[in-house]
């Protein structure tokens, strides 16, 4: 079931659709979404494809050291993030539900995906 | 309209920055400008200074010169992102302990706070990936 | 009305279908680079439901020798047709 | 016997069929980086008929927070035993 | 129908999965090929996935002027490349046929593809 | 036994030149050699001079130099591919018109017939991509 009650809106919409740890596309994602709010702009994320892993609980520092998303999402909502979206058919393919992540979430079904994108004046798709 | 153009893949290893280059010249062609190409993740390696490709093949690095050059447009690189990949103007060189220079003097580094505005103050921004 | 550009053949990366599930019913696709691979006779049923609405850049069509491939559902547009798409689209979104 | 690597996931490359129609019979195949999404319980049906020579890189299970998330019929390997899956086999392909 | 009458085998396999005009991967692929045949070493070409659209007919240059890689081909067949194998499910898939081809292959089906594999010394998968 | 490792995938962007660090020290800690590190494709990238990565980061160009200082392993890096993604050691830097060099120096450029000639001198020979 939806959870979206009213009409998705905000200046900045981040897609993270890459994986955690396999390429620095999640990183350099998060990096302009912190910028964005940073500069006081209502920024929106929405999880999708291989992106939703980004949220698992229990992840830990690549082996040679290199910070995991984890911390960066903290401040993300420190920032006062206004929407952290989840595609549910991308969560559900991988065996996931709302209770493996790390921070509460709002499922978006398939059948308002579009709604999400045309409510965001600004889209970057990573 | 005011074009922005979002370039994130390296030059010779995609065909994001040919597809980028060939849109700019179009979106001119239309009356359109193309005031700002900014260059994010691997698309930072456009603006490599050393970069010495095949006498046969489409100097890539020179043809953003030329864009820049007959049309004004700007050339704003992450400087984050190239940082990391080793693109340093001569101010960062200095503070990072190198001589010299790797990035292209046409192309300016610049924060993450730049593409949002781009965002804000050109009426379309298409990105090119990798 | 968006506009979404794909650069992936949905022959290796599945991507394609992420795109089908975003997509408003009258928004645009538009393949580009290894995304015109999709276009062809053989590919194209991977993106049903988008009678007049899917397009394809002649420039990477015939320079991948895929212009007398290109299934006839889809609009062949050179660069002048692309920029002209994303005219009229709001905003541009890119799948990769 | 040939190790193949592997480290594309199987929700988003299709790179994962053609390894499985290149293996033979006594081949290995080992998951790595990104490829250990593969191996959670909800995506190993990818890889069928490897009961014995499908392997997981303990690292990347761990940094993705994957370790206990790994199905029973993977064999996880540290990188030592990465290694030592090398010295065994002739000969390792890696795809991506 | 399986055309391989031999046991393949030879020093150097490439296998190109990558198609053209995208990527760099076919190109530095093919460089490697060359190499190796200019070397005099036998050198097999698998063509998998999207790479066996490396042989289509009627392709030309980049919009930029970038060089196709028909003239490669032609260079390695120059050098007498020993074998160059298609993989059939990967033609079929994208519906086409040998005739679509610019050189003639010899179609590897499924079952033989490991052959091919485990038949050559090096193997570099592109 | 003799091994070496073929990198094609820029550090930072791919996880591909920490994987093949990682299994360097593994394969040396089982008492294996690891003689050779072959660049090619983006991984050419792993040679940048210029690379500044943030302080809390791996430093990979600096990660591979420690290995060539401590175990003796040959950093090899492919000329053409270099060239192309402006990696250029001095004597190319001249022959191009390029004051200075962008190639770090514990690297070395050499041409694709050594990567051939590694896969023969060398008795495991492991990829890793992007």
């Amino acid at each position: 079931m939806s959870e979206i009650t009213e009409a998705p809106h905000g200046d900045l919409l981040v897609m993270l659709r890459h994986a955690p740890h396999g390429s620095l596309w999640l990183r350099e994602a998060l990096d302009l979404a912190l910028v964005g709010a940073a500069f006081g702009q209502s920024v929106s994320l929405l999880l999708m494809g291989d992106g939703v892993w980004a949220l698992l609980r229990g992840q830990g520092p690549g082996p040679l050291g290199q910070k995991g998303s984890q911390s960066t999402f903290e401040m993300l909502e420190m920032y006062d993030i206004e929407r952290l979206y989840i595609d549910v058919d991308s969560l559900e393919a991988r065996g996931l539900t709302r209770d493996d992540l790390l921070l509460p979430v709002i499922e978006v079904p398939t059948s308002e995906l579009s709604t999400v994108l045309a409510g965001h004046r600004q889209i970057f798709n990573f | 309209m005011r074009y922005a153009l979002l370039v994130l893949g390296g030059p010779y290893s995609h065909q994001a920055a040919h597809s980028a280059l060939r849109f700019a010249h179009a979106a001119i062609a239309r009356g359109h400008r193309v005031d700002t190409v900014f260059f994010y993740h691997d698309g930072v390696h456009n603006a490599a200074h050393f970069a010495a490709p095949p006498q046969d093949e489409p100097h890539l690095v020179d043809a953003w010169c030329d864009l820049q050059r007959t049309h004004g447009t700007a050339l704003q690189v992450c400087v984050a992102a190239a940082l990391r990949r080793g693109l340093l103007d001569a101010r960062e060189a200095e503070r990072h302990g190198k001589s010299g220079a790797s990035l292209e003097p046409s192309f300016e580094l610049t924060g993450l706070g730049q593409l949002l505005d781009i965002g804000q103050t050109h009426e379309r921004l298409i990105t090119f990936a990798p | 009305m968006l506009l979404h550009l794909l650069n992936r053949a949905p022959s290796s990366s599945s991507v394609h279908q992420d795109v089908l599930r975003a997509m408003g019913e009258e928004d645009g696709l538009m393949l580009i680079e290894d995304g015109v691979f999709g276009a062809v006779s053989a590919q194209v049923q991977h993106f049903p439901g988008l009678e007049g609405r899917l397009f394809a850049l002649r420039e990477d069509l015939e320079s991948r020798g895929l212009a007398g491939r290109c299934d006839a559902s889809v609009t062949i547009v050179d660069m002048d047709g692309f920029v002209a798409l994303t005219e009229e689209a709001q905003r541009t979104v890119s799948w990769f």
